[in-house]
């Protein structure tokens, strides 16, 4: 069996849904509001990786700048202004 | 074990290249792992008592599905990987066209999943002041303190 | 855990359990299917075909001629939906259009001689990124939502206040969605408008010329596809998208105590 | 197979120093006391570990005369790429160690020079 160059990609693409996995478990998780948005946008950034590696760039342009822009400022604004800790 | 089983299935013969084997394992991976995603963040949204958990998990929870559909329109092509339909420069015959069809991905989830993204940001933006409001009236964002809880203040905003 | 959360949990697991069966038989076909599907492959063949001229929009960019062309009435809901959203946070916070005394410094001076210089290049991309989306990666939505991070690392380095002297204000913002929306309305009515009175078939939202229609936007300028009402339609949703989503952000960076001085004060003016 | 071997040299040799930078910021994220301290790592890492090998990758691909004019794409956008993390990386690191001072968040202790300590938004803690 040969290795070739071609095995980048899905390797990257395990790793990254792996991870995400991981992110969304820690979102459920954590009690500190501030550090589950932080999660979010991690997690945003391993699915923007996914959307470029499935062949979707108009979905990366949309999604980084919704996903690590937009939505986690729009959140800190909220929990600056409620409570930031969950009971 | 479990590589060999599903090589197998996939092609019926042993692989020449590492990655038509590694091809089915990632899709196969990456099918449970958004299934998983899914799973978890609906349990964030039904389980966790405050309202602005329920709101990261629910955007999380969209973000599973999106990619989800997104992986669903995407394609296997052996020995190349597939590229984005989009045309590199302008085609000067229908055969250049052609080639496209044979390397590019499916674009018609890509494109539903463009709009639903963008419904999505439309309600989390009204999602997020119905927080805020919800908070202005009862004090609180938990949703059990608020059942439990005194009169809502008089001079909410 | 109580009871309820022991039934989540199981329900939870029999959800995933469902779900991996049904993928694991392929109950729902291959998921990662090795030919292109019908539908997508006349996508692809016709977006930018001008040896198809009834079924083309000469887009080079498949998805946004999906989203702009084939599916444009979807995508025209989708806009409104995003006016409505934001009509109904100004409903919902009970709007309070135009403020002043707002004595927010800012932080410090690196930040802001960098965030000059930035806030422009993001700008610029945000806008090559719309007008471009028929022949790159792109399209109205992308452009608005990168130019809006911009207006945010403004308002987040500067203050509310310095984009309120610049003449950013959340009415001149609502006028512009406003315009914006009619614009992309006009352009969808506009063919079958110069249709009528001159007793050719033209279709609302046509793009390029039909069997039955002669009418078209027009395709091509300097040898660049322009792909007609697509171009138009993205540069009106990124004014829509900018605006729109800088209104939210500006809406929502007030201060509580502010808002209950403003409040206050205008007690006293009643 | 045409190559320019000098580019190709030089860039290889900036990608290399880059991971060495990534290295010792990894290093430093793990072994430094403070917070100040720690956010100075990072920014060593970001410079170093990813400026340089950005270069290196535009040197490489002039080296390349194989690729043809798409080549230049790449070396403009790694370029564009260096100059915006350049600028970027380092104002980042300064509003987070100004605002972690302002609001007090991180402790002071190994602190042997002061400038801020008399100014009106350092002096409130503590």
């Amino acid at each position: 069996m040969q290795i070739d160059v071609l095995i980048i990609p899905y390797v990257v693409i395990i790793y990254s849904s792996l991870l995400s996995v991981f992110m969304t478990y820690l979102v459920v998780r954590e009690r500190d509001l501030l550090i589950a948005t932080i999660l979010t946008l991690t997690q945003g950034v391993f699915y923007s990786l996914l959307y470029l590696l499935l062949m979707a760039p108009d979905l990366v342009l949309t999604y980084i700048p919704v996903s690590v822009g937009v939505t986690p400022l729009l959140l800190f604004l909220l929990v600056k202004k409620t409570e930031r800790f969950e009971r | 074990m479990f590589l060999e089983r599903v090589s197998w299935r996939a092609s019926k013969r042993r692989p020449r290249y590492m990655s038509d084997l590694l091809a089915s394992l990632a899709f196969r991976t990456a099918m449970i792992a958004f299934v998983f995603n899914i799973a978890i963040a609906l349990y964030g949204v039904l389980s966790r008592p405050s309202l602005v958990k329920k709101f990261l998990c629910l955007v999380a929870f969209t973000d599973s599905i999106n990619i989800f559909a997104v992986f669903i329109g995407f394609r296997y092509t052996p020995g190349a990987y597939p590229s984005p339909p989009i045309l590199e420069a302008i085609p000067t015959s229908p055969a250049e066209v052609e080639t496209l069809i044979n390397t590019s991905v499916d674009p018609l989830p890509q494109a539903m999943i463009l709009t639903a993204i963008v419904i999505g940001i439309a309600c989390s933006i009204f999602l997020l002041t119905l927080i805020l409001m919800y908070y202005r009236h009862y004090g609180t964002t938990n949703i059990h303190e608020a059942e439990e809880g005194e009169e809502p203040h008089a001079e909410a905003l | 855990m109580n009871r309820k959360d022991i039934a989540l949990a199981l329900s939870l697991s029999l959800l995933v359990l469902a779900l991996s069966l049904t993928i694991s038989l392929e109950g729902l076909g291959p998921i990662v299917p090795r030919e292109l599907r019908p539908l997508g492959a006349s996508f692809v063949q016709n977006s930018y075909n001008p040896w198809n001229a009834s079924l083309t929009s000469l887009s080079l960019n498949v998805v946004t001629a999906i989203v702009w062309d084939y599916r444009g009435l979807d995508t025209l809901y989708e806009t409104l939906v995003l006016f409505a959203s934001i009509a109904a946070t100004l409903v919902v916070l009970r709007g309070y259009s135009e403020l002043s005394g707002l004595g927010i410094k800012g932080l410090s001076d690196v930040s802001k001689s960098v965030t000059v210089v930035i806030a422009p290049l993001i700008v610029v991309y945000g806008i090559a990124t719309a007008i471009h989306g028929h022949l790159t990666p792109g399209g109205g939505f992308q452009g608005g939502t990168i130019a809006v991070v911009a207006a945010t690392l403004i308002i987040a380095v500067f203050s509310l206040e310095y984009l309120y002297r610049r003449g950013v204000s959340t009415s001149r913002l609502m006028l512009l969605r406003i315009l914006g929306l009619l614009a992309i309305i006009l352009t969808s009515l506009s063919l079958a408008s110069i249709g009528m009175p001159s007793n050719v078939n033209a279709y609302i939202l046509q793009n390029m010329a039909k069997d039955d229609s002669a009418l078209s936007m027009p395709g091509v300028l300097f040898d660049t596809p322009l792909a007609g009402s697509i171009f138009l339609y993205n540069l009106f949703e990124f004014i829509i998208v900018f605006s729109g989503l800088t209104f939210a952000a500006m809406m929502l960076v007030l201060r509580e105590s502010e808002l209950e001085s403003i409040k206050e004060a205008a007690e006293v003016y009643e | 197979m045409v190559v320019n071997l000098l580019p190709l040299v030089l860039g290889l040799t900036a990608v290399t120093v880059g991971a060495f930078f990534d290295v010792v910021s990894a290093i430093g994220i793990l072994k430094l006391p403070n917070f100040f301290t720690r956010v100075h790592s990072v920014t060593i890492g970001a410079i170093g570990g990813s400026v340089l090998p950005l270069i290196g990758v535009a040197l490489i691909s002039i080296a390349l005369e194989d690729l043809g004019p798409q080549r230049f794409y790449l070396v403009g956008t790694s370029i564009v790429g260096a100059i915006f993390i350049l600028i970027l990386a380092p104002t980042g690191a300064h509003s987070l160690a100004r605002a972690a001072y302002t609001m007090c968040q991180a402790p002071r202790k190994p602190l042997i020079y002061d400038a801020l300590e008399n100014m009106k938004e350092g002096a409130s803690c503590r």
